[in-house]
């Protein structure tokens, strides 16, 4: 398939080209941004020398290009560091080395990664039974009182802040009810139940803000669908409306709906902030928070490129999907 | 400075590099007492303790821990020459013997300080723990790539100012000896009464050099003390303790060491763990928090609920929240501007923005309230509990500020409750009532930092905090009002840029003293000096509240900390 | 944003099809909708309660600044004296713990910098995504790589972090609610007005009346403003009403990471963020504010939604689905391309934002 | 009994009232064509007799029965069993009128068992056996493709093979031909005989195009403003039309053989296009909708280019005022060598919606041209805008009316006007009468000729009607996949086409008179390929 080689190649080009940029940005902002980070790595108490001796080390004094340099010689050739009592290496790609925490930036990220995803493919799998299925029950029902609950009930979602829902949920369910644990992150490999048990809130606090996107989106794509001509084809053909919605209109909103799942997705992976803080959940978005706080700019710009990774990647494999399940696009 | 948030709320509050490892929750002595010894069953060893934290203990190394005492969790891994006293109240803000044998033995002008090392000390791996490896302990802590400790080495020991550390530098540090295995010997600079305190902080750790791997030493730091590490997964995300079984109880007399495991949890938001505290089920029937206090809304609804009550320890750490002057800002070159404003603080809205009456004491003096730290009850510019606006205007009306005065105030935006906006919105509304306008300018906390430490972009009226190093006043006074610490370069505490030769001097002669009564009294008198100058007004004392588990026993709360102390509780 | 997303809410605010003219239709579609008038009531209730924030403090007597500490328990953290968080003649929905602030004076003046937030974060979105997306859509093929590149930047961009750096390198005495509104606009919906925009334009320039108008002798940016934007006008004010909830939620998101508007400004994002822990000692101080979002945001979405259906002929007809085929003789068959392309052109999608509040 | 039987039919929708207290019947395996212009309630006819308005707001009164069934009475249960079943209908578009996420035979296969218990397997073997009947080679395997993969007439086969797969008794057939190339509306009316031969089916046919009626049914119902003018065997109907309105609309017909009488052509050359090729997409996508195409256009003179969907005739119309820039070869105006547009190229274009502004009212749109080559007399420019409307047929008191309140033959008008206001002195008209019905046509064909004449504008007539293009050129361009296959004098072109193409779509034309279409029926019968 010539088109599609040619479209990945595209959007390669593109991808490579949007996270340079984007790690030059968060570069310039950085350097501009308040915060003496020698002073910060150091301590408040540090004294003029030592903050100096620091700054030094973390070639902080160097100009903004240097810097930068020695952020692309990392990526491209490996770096080393100094541990004091002995050099470590760290392979290309290197992202650097923490300012605060002397870790590699790669381990951070791959540490982090595991509980995004674990937050984000399940909250996925709550926000796409819950939003189609509202969106296909509002679709139906257009018009009648059941539709409006519906909607008002997904619009909560949206117009409530992650933190009022997830907390008054985690307060209710946990503390009142006592019918889950407070939610603690547990590895996916260490324990498979405990894991799903302990991420049952999160999921549902962070679907609840998605689902009602989703709702809204299947709820137009389906009156779009219900509208064309093929519609009045089926039904001129004595095919019950029941099969016409489930199997023609619902169809029609499929492609728009993995569409936006993707996109959804890649952009919680880095984006789920809140709710990650809230539920102590190690994740990207909650590092990279924190990194942003105190100035630590490798792990800023490892976290963003990542995190640009997979939103980017995500659009890409959205409009792959898309075009998969309506053929009829050409991929462009 | 050590700093403890009072209420870390969530990201925004991160007291970045410093260390917020140390306290642990508490009941205070009052509640110790109905509880304590009577309760159900007495203290006895085994099962597992729970510790749910907001911060991570991201450094777990001895060198870059900046603790009061030793810390709470570190303490469980690290024994240092001299600790705190593990006592109630009081009590606990006293120094004693840990690796050592005694406090330390001065030379006449406390000069030169000499310890011994107990008989029969082990780290985890059964290696004896020798002086040398107290001094390449403290000699790391130079280290830039281990940067973090607190600066009182670096400015007593003799001749220590630009040492770079062993790595770069092999010669090693010559003031400190090791003449045998068990003694060593510190020489410093200048008399320094108060070297006892000092050596309770990590630094005074033994570090085997054979072990020694930089950076990466604190992903598993050698215990010395009754736990040793067996996991710490994500930079301190999750540490979890056993039993040292090369520690013995006959050398320490300090750590009761009741639990068989600590399994310490952080990364959690502050409202969540006191949920879980207060809902304390599972394994949190055995937890407790050493870095987050209950906030005011929470504390609202404990109160209404007995048996919660009980379950909440209150302690003081010595801590005070105040307003700091730049004399060389105009209008606060004035000393009647600044008296006027002392006048006109309401201190009861600013507790109460601080969580209210019980997380918060009000402060007229700028030590805190304790005996150790020679506190000395007065109040120069008595505004009453709501402020006496009447009086400031009057004032200002002296200063030449009759239609009023127009100020800004700056403060940080991170939410600890003590720089905060909602204490900077106190202080407006309270000066309103006295016709001084505020605008509030709030920092980004990095900003907010940056500049009120340096002499060059310092603003002339700001919130500030001070915490102590160790109970006493030297700590708390030294680096604010010392002419001396005038950092002109970098980051400088002494705000009101105060150099006044009567007060170094009087400095200079408490720190002499090694009869800390005798310090602390005259620390006292000091602090009431140099508050007449009103280049502060104390606003407040935060009180800690914290909740534990059901299962959570013998409570032990000192004055030094102001937290539970884990390395005294046992769980049921 | 993926460009298959800029197709996906084909419904969202399609417009290919030139809507009939004037204002009349447009509100003869809006009237018809009963659910969208209520909300369009609702909103401009909320408005003029903003406006009149000032006014209805001081029906009540109060202002939304000044300390009650007389109505608060100070031992116990600072919880209102009395049932239902101090409720009383003299404050309408009670105090504020900690503070004994005025509720409702904090609340009504907190819709004035919500919305006010919201509404300039909306324009600027608008503004700028009109102006990259027209100028991608009409650009030769590199303007429209580099505009397109930059927007994608921007999207692949996490919002808050980008938010935080922001609002850090920028100085402390700018006025903090235009900043807010900047940053929110900055960061996010824009890009996403933008591609839907370009994507628009790309279908409108075809059009005939474009071509005609060409034709006729007007430079491009001539035919750009006269032709393009009257025909931009109804997908980005549809797209604008849903941009509008999101951009609020925004706002208490930044609020929530501590880098909101700054106190003793009142914003209902900050109130929900003080508000929260609050849920059980004095609930209503979080129901409060809880409470207006949730009505601002169903409101403005369905006024959005019923704009659009005022905007867009063809989601009116949509309510008459039998086989009534107008289109008696077309000439010429469309391609089966041809008509795809204009599909993938059609919509817009209302994603903006949507880190912000996950 | 008859097969269909409708009595004092009338359907409003709201204020509008498309049917009009209509009656008529079709007996068993009888053809009737329902015929009339847009809005003439034909398509609503068809329906009503499977009771589509129902549940849409639109108000059924009369009786209406389809083999048997009383489909006003019936419940929603019996009504189904009536769609599909008994009488099934093909619609217009084929494109949008199959599901594009299904395979086809799957959309038979269900639509099949929603009216047969049969297997799932059963039910697909169906599908490939009414595929395969009505023409579709390689049934087994083409069953499995989606519509966007099939050709426009392969997609009207497969949708009528959708409709036979019940067998139904009546084949309601909504302008099943209206979308598609004049070479393939010749094979499909060509299978709707030679079915409507074997199964003996009914059929109503529903169109706009009185050819198309000729060539398929047995009687004809002519309609307009919802009711019956006329009604009689096609025969009668067409060659002596009792009513005046049947009449009009007879000779409003174009006819293919009717040539363009009283030319005002001349020898001077306007404007010329040179090997002009034109590629979209680029590297190996490319693909070249015009390719080495030369032209010449005369002042006076009507250049008419015909060709079937995708020929690139309109590709070249756009070359040719400077919208598209040629990708290769040259265009001269006036003997000179010119590129973009130029306000004395003038176009009007096919789709009367689109073509204006719809925000704008029309005396604006038209004085563009005036406007944008520097005329800034508000007057001169009114004055001048309201002779352009007068001159086209239309009030000038119309200046400030917006498009939406005017017809679609007098927006064309409005279009011409607008073309006219630049003083051009050649016009391409892209399809300009295409979307307008057979009267309008008539009357816009009529009105550009009077201006060619007045003007001695050069018109280049772009169109897919043959008899359309025939009636008004005296050059003719016949393209094909990008190239002119044949070009000439129209006489040389009509009467005595050299290329086998140009025959083929000559042969393909349909006829009014019903006995020329049935031996062109005999002659064409060639291998079905759509």
């Amino acid at each position: 398939m010539n088109g599609l080689t040619g479209f990945v190649l595209r959007r390669v080009i593109g991808a490579v080209v949007t996270l340079f940029a984007l790690s030059v940005i968060i570069y310039v902002v950085f350097y501009v941004t308040p915060g003496n980070v020698a002073q910060i790595t150091c301590g408040p108490r540090c004294s003029p020398a030592q903050v100096h001796q620091v700054a030094q080390q973390l070639h902080l004094d160097d100009p903004l290009y240097v810097r930068y340099g020695h952020f692309l010689q990392g990526l491209f050739a490996g770096q080393d560091f100094s541990t004091g009592t002995s050099v470590e290496h760290c392979a290309a790609p290197c992202l650097g080395q923490s300012y605060q925490t002397d870790q590699q930036v790669t381990d951070i990220i791959l540490a982090k990664l595991p509980v995004s995803f674990s937050l984000v493919l399940g909250a996925m799998v709550i926000w796409l039974l819950l939003g189609v299925g509202t969106g296909v029950l509002s679709a139906w029902r257009r018009g009648r009182f059941s539709e409006r609950v519906l909607t008002a009930i997904t619009l909560a979602g949206v117009a409530t802040p992650v933190f009022v829902i997830g907390l008054v949920l985690m307060i209710v369910v946990c503390g009142e009810l006592q019918l889950l644990p407070f939610p603690q992150y547990v590895n996916f490999t260490d324990d498979p139940e405990q894991w799903a048990w302990n991420l049952l809130l999160p999921w549902l606090s962070l679907a609840l803000v998605e689902s009602a996107n989703f709702a809204r989106l299947t709820r137009a794509s389906m009156l779009e669908t219900l509208a064309e001509d093929h519609i009045r084809t089926f039904r001129a053909y004595g095919v019950s409306e029941r099969a016409v919605i489930a199997r023609h209109a619902l169809r029609g909103a499929t492609a728009s709906v993995i569409a936006l799942n993707a996109v959804t997705f890649g952009s919680a992976v880095g984006g789920a902030v809140l709710t990650e803080t809230l539920f102590g959940l190690p994740g990207v978005g909650q590092e990279l928070v924190h990194a942003v706080k105190v100035v630590d700019l490798p792990v800023v710009v490892g976290m963003v490129l990542v995190i640009g990774f997979f939103v980017v990647l995500a659009n890409a494999v959205a409009d792959v999907l898309y075009a998969v399940a309506d053929r009829r696009v050409v991929l462009a | 400075m050590r700093q403890t948030s009072v209420t870390a709320r969530r990201v925004a509050a991160a007291s970045v590099s410093l260390v917020v490892a140390a306290g642990a929750a508490a009941c205070g002595p009052k509640d110790n007492d109905a509880k304590g010894s009577g309760g159900d069953s007495a203290p006895h060893k085994g099962g597992t303790l729970t510790v749910l934290n907001s911060q991570p203990q991201t450094d777990f190394d001895p060198a870059r821990l900046y603790t009061s005492g030793g810390g709470n969790v570190p303490s469980l891994v690290f024994r240092t020459l001299t600790t705190r006293n593990r006592e109630n109240g009081a009590a606990g803000a006293k120094v004693v013997p840990d690796l050592a044998t005694d406090t330390g033995r001065p030379n006449k002008d406390a000069t030169v300080w000499t310890y011994t090392l107990k008989k029969g000390l082990k780290y985890e791996d059964g290696t004896p723990i020798t002086s040398a490896d107290i001094k390449y302990g403290i000699e790391r802590s130079f280290a830039p790539e281990l940067s973090g400790g607190a600066p009182y080495l670096r400015d007593w020991l003799a001749g220590a100012a630009d040492y770079q550390g062993p790595y770069k530098d092999k010669k090693g540090l010559s003031a400190i000896e090791t003449p045998n295995a068990r003694t060593i010997v510190f020489h410093l600079d200048k008399p320094e009464g108060e070297f006892p305190f000092l050596a309770t902080q990590t630094q005074f750790a033994p570090v085997p050099k054979s072990k020694d791997n930089g950076t990466k030493y604190e992903e598993h730091p050698v215990s010395s003390g009754p736990y040793k590490v067996v996991k710490n997964e994500n930079d301190g995300e999750h540490v979890v303790l056993v039993r040292n079984p090369n520690w013995s109880a006959a050398t320490d007399g300090e750590r009761k060491a009741y639990p068989d495991e600590i399994d310490v949890r952080s990364g959690l938001d502050s409202s969540v763990i006191n949920q879980r505290l207060s809902a304390s089920q599972g394994a949190d029937a055995a937890a407790v928090t050493t870095d987050t206090n209950l906030g005011p809304a929470e504390l609202a609804k404990v109160g209404g609920d007995k048996a919660l009550a009980a379950r909440v320890g209150t302690g003081h750490f010595g801590y005070t929240d105040y307003i700091a002057f730049n004399p060389t800002v105009k209008p606060f070159d004035d000393p009647k501007v600044r008296q006027a404003i002392a006048y006109a603080i309401d201190r009861s809205s600013v507790v109460n923005a601080a969580g209210g009456s019980a997380l918060a004491e009000p402060a007229t003096t700028f030590l805190p309230s304790q005996k150790s730290f020679g506190y000395t009850p007065y109040d120069p510019f008595p505004a009453g509990t709501s402020g006496n606006p009447a009086k400031a205007r009057e004032l200002l009306a002296q200063a030449g500020h009759k239609n009023g005065l127009t100020v800004t105030l700056t403060h940080s935006n991170a939410k600890d409750f003590e720089t905060s906006p909602e204490i900077a919105t106190a202080v407006q509304d309270a000066l309103k009532k006295a016709g001084i306008t505020v605008k509030l300018q709030g920092l980004e906390d990095n900003d907010y930092r940056d500049k009120i430490h340096s002499v060059k972009t310092e603003p002339g009226f700001f919130l500030a905090h001070w915490g102590a190093d160790w109970p006493s006043g030297g700590p708390f006074l030294a680096p604010i009002f010392d002419g001396r610490q005038i950092v002109k370069d970098g980051a400088n505490f002494n705000t009101g840029l105060l150099n006044d030769t009567s007060v170094n001097d009087e400095i200079d002669a408490i720190n002499k003293l090694t009869d800390l009564d005798a310090a602390a009294r005259r620390w006292g008198a000091l602090d009431q000096k140099i508050g007449e100058k009103a280049l502060v007004v104390p606003l407040f004392h935060p009180v800690y509240k914290r909740l534990y588990g059901e299962d959570v026993r013998n409570i032990v709360i000192s004055d030094w900390t102001g937290v539970l102390d884990i390395s005294q509780v046992a769980v049921k | 944003m993926s460009e298959a997303l800029v197709t996906v809410e084909a419904a969202g605010t399609e417009s290919s099809v030139p809507a009939a003219s004037g204002a009349r239709q447009f509100w003869r579609r809006l009237r018809a909708q009963r659910a969208a008038l209520v909300a369009a009531a609702v909103v401009a209730l909320l408005v003029l309660i903003a406006l009149g924030a000032p006014l209805l403090t001081a029906l009540e007597g109060q202002d939304p600044t000044t300390y009650h500490p007389s109505l608060i328990d100070s031992a116990r953290g600072g919880v209102p004296v009395g049932s239902l968080g101090g409720m009383s003649a003299d404050h309408w929905l009670g105090v504020e713990p900690q503070t004994g602030r005025d509720l409702f004076a904090r609340l009504v003046y907190g819709a004035r910098v919500s919305l006010g937030v919201a509404l300039a974060a909306t324009v600027a979105q608008v503004i700028l995504g009109t102006v990259m997306g027209v100028a991608a859509g009409l650009g030769n093929r590199w303007v429209d790589l580099v505009l397109s590149r930059i927007t994608d930047i921007f999207v692949a961009m996490p919002l808050m972090i980008m938010a935080l750096a922001l609002l850090a390198v920028v100085p402390g005495d700018f006025p903090r609610p235009v900043l807010v509104a900047l940053v929110i606009a900055l960061v996010s919906g824009w890009s996403t007005t933008a591609k839907m925009v370009r994507a628009q334009t790309l279908t409108l320039k075809n059009l005939d009346y474009v071509a005609a108008s060409r034709l006729s002798g007007w430079s491009t940016w001539r035919t750009a403003v006269r032709e393009l934007l009257p025909g931009l006008a109804a997908p980005v004010i549809t797209y604008a009403a849903l941009l509008v909830p999101t951009n609020i939620s925004a706002e208490a998101a930044l609020s929530f990471l501590g880098v909101g508007v700054k106190p003793p400004t009142p914003s209902w994002g900050q109130m929900l963020t003080s508000a929260d822990v609050w849920y059980q000692a004095a609930p209503q101080y979080l129901l409060l504010p809880a409470g207006a979002l949730f009505v601002t945001v169903f409101a403005l979405t369905v006024l959005g939604d019923g704009v659009r259906v005022a905007l867009d002929p063809r989601a009116a007809s949509r309510l008459r689905v039998g086989t009534g085929s107008k289109r008696e003789a077309r000439a010429e068959q469309a391609a089966p391309q041809a008509g795809t392309r204009a599909r993938r052109q059609g919509g817009a999608k209302t994603e903006a934002g949507k880190e912000d509040r996950a | 009994m008859s097969l269909v039987e409708v009595t004092d039919l009338s359907v409003e929708f709201g204020p509008l009232r498309a049917v009009d207290s209509l009656s008529f019947s079709l007996a068993k395996g009888a053809a009737l064509a329902l015929v009339g212009e847009s809005g003439s309630g034909k398509s609503t006819v068809a329906g009503a007799l499977l009771g589509l308005h129902r549940g849409t707001g639109a108000r059924v009164t009369g009786a209406v029965r389809v083999a048997g069934t009383d489909v006003q009475a019936a419940s929603d249960e019996e009504l189904r069993r009536l769609r599909g079943a008994k009488a099934a209908m093909v619609f217009q578009d084929p494109l949008s009128s199959l599901d594009p996420y299904y395979a086809i035979g799957d959309q038979i296969a269900e639509v099949y068992r929603v009216h047969a218990r049969v297997s799932r397997r059963h039910a697909r073997a169906r599908a490939v056996e009414v595929l395969d009947r009505v023409g579709i080679p390689d049934a087994q395997r083409r069953s499995r493709s989606r519509p966007h993969e099939f050709s426009g007439g392969m997609r009207q086969r497969a949708l009528i093979a959708m409709a036979l797969a019940c067998e139904p008794d009546l084949l309601i057939a909504d302008e099943p031909t209206t979308a598609l190339d004049v070479t393939v509306q010749a094979q499909i009316l060509d299978l709707l005989h030679t079915l409507r031969a074997e199964t003996g089916m009914g059929l109503l046919l529903v169109t706009h195009d009185v050819g198309v009626a000729a060539e398929s049914v047995d009687d004809i119902l002519v309609m307009r403003h919802g009711g019956a003018v006329e009604r009689g065997p096609v025969g009668t109907v067409l060659a002596a039309p009792a009513e005046a309105y049947t009449r009009e609309l007879l000779d409003a017909v174009p006819r293919v053989d009717a040539r363009r009488t009283g030319s005002p052509a001349t020898d001077e050359v306007v404007l010329e296009a040179m090997g002009v090729r034109r590629e979209f997409g680029r590297g190996k996508g490319a693909v070249a909708a015009v390719d080495d195409v030369s032209v010449t256009v005369r002042r006076g003179e009507t250049l008419g280019v015909v060709g079937e969907s995708g020929s690139g005739k309109t590709t070249l119309g756009r070359m040719l005022v400077g919208l598209l820039e040629p990708t290769a070869g040259a265009l001269r105006y006036e003997g000179r060598p010119h590129t973009g547009v130029n306000p004395a190229v003038q176009m009007v274009f096919q789709d009367p919606v689109s073509s204006l502004n719809p925000r704008r009212s029309v005396g604006e749109s038209i004085a563009d041209p005036l406007r944008a080559c520097g005329e800034r007399d508000e007057e001169r420019i009114r004055g001048r805008v309201r002779e352009l409307l007068e001159r086209v047929g239309l009030e000038p008191a119309h200046h400030d009316r917006y498009p939406h309140e005017f017809s679609g033959g007098q927006r064309q008008r409005i279009g011409i006007a607008r073309a006219l206001a630049a003083e051009p002195r050649v016009i391409v008209c892209d399809e300009p009468v295409s979307a307008l019905d057979v009267t309008t046509q008539a009357q816009v064909v009529a009105l550009l000729g009077e201006l060619q004449r007045e003007l001695g504008l050069a018109l280049v007539f772009i169109a897919h009607d043959l008899a359309v293009v025939r009636q008004v050129s005296d050059h003719v361009a016949v393209m094909r996949r990008g190239r002119v296959v044949e070009c000439g004098p129209a006489d040389e072109v009509y009467d005595s086409p050299r290329e086998s193409y140009t025959r083929r779509l000559l042969a393909a034309v349909p006829a009014l008179d019903p006995e020329l279409a049935a031996q062109r029926r005999a002659a064409r019968r060639e291998p079905a390929v759509a």
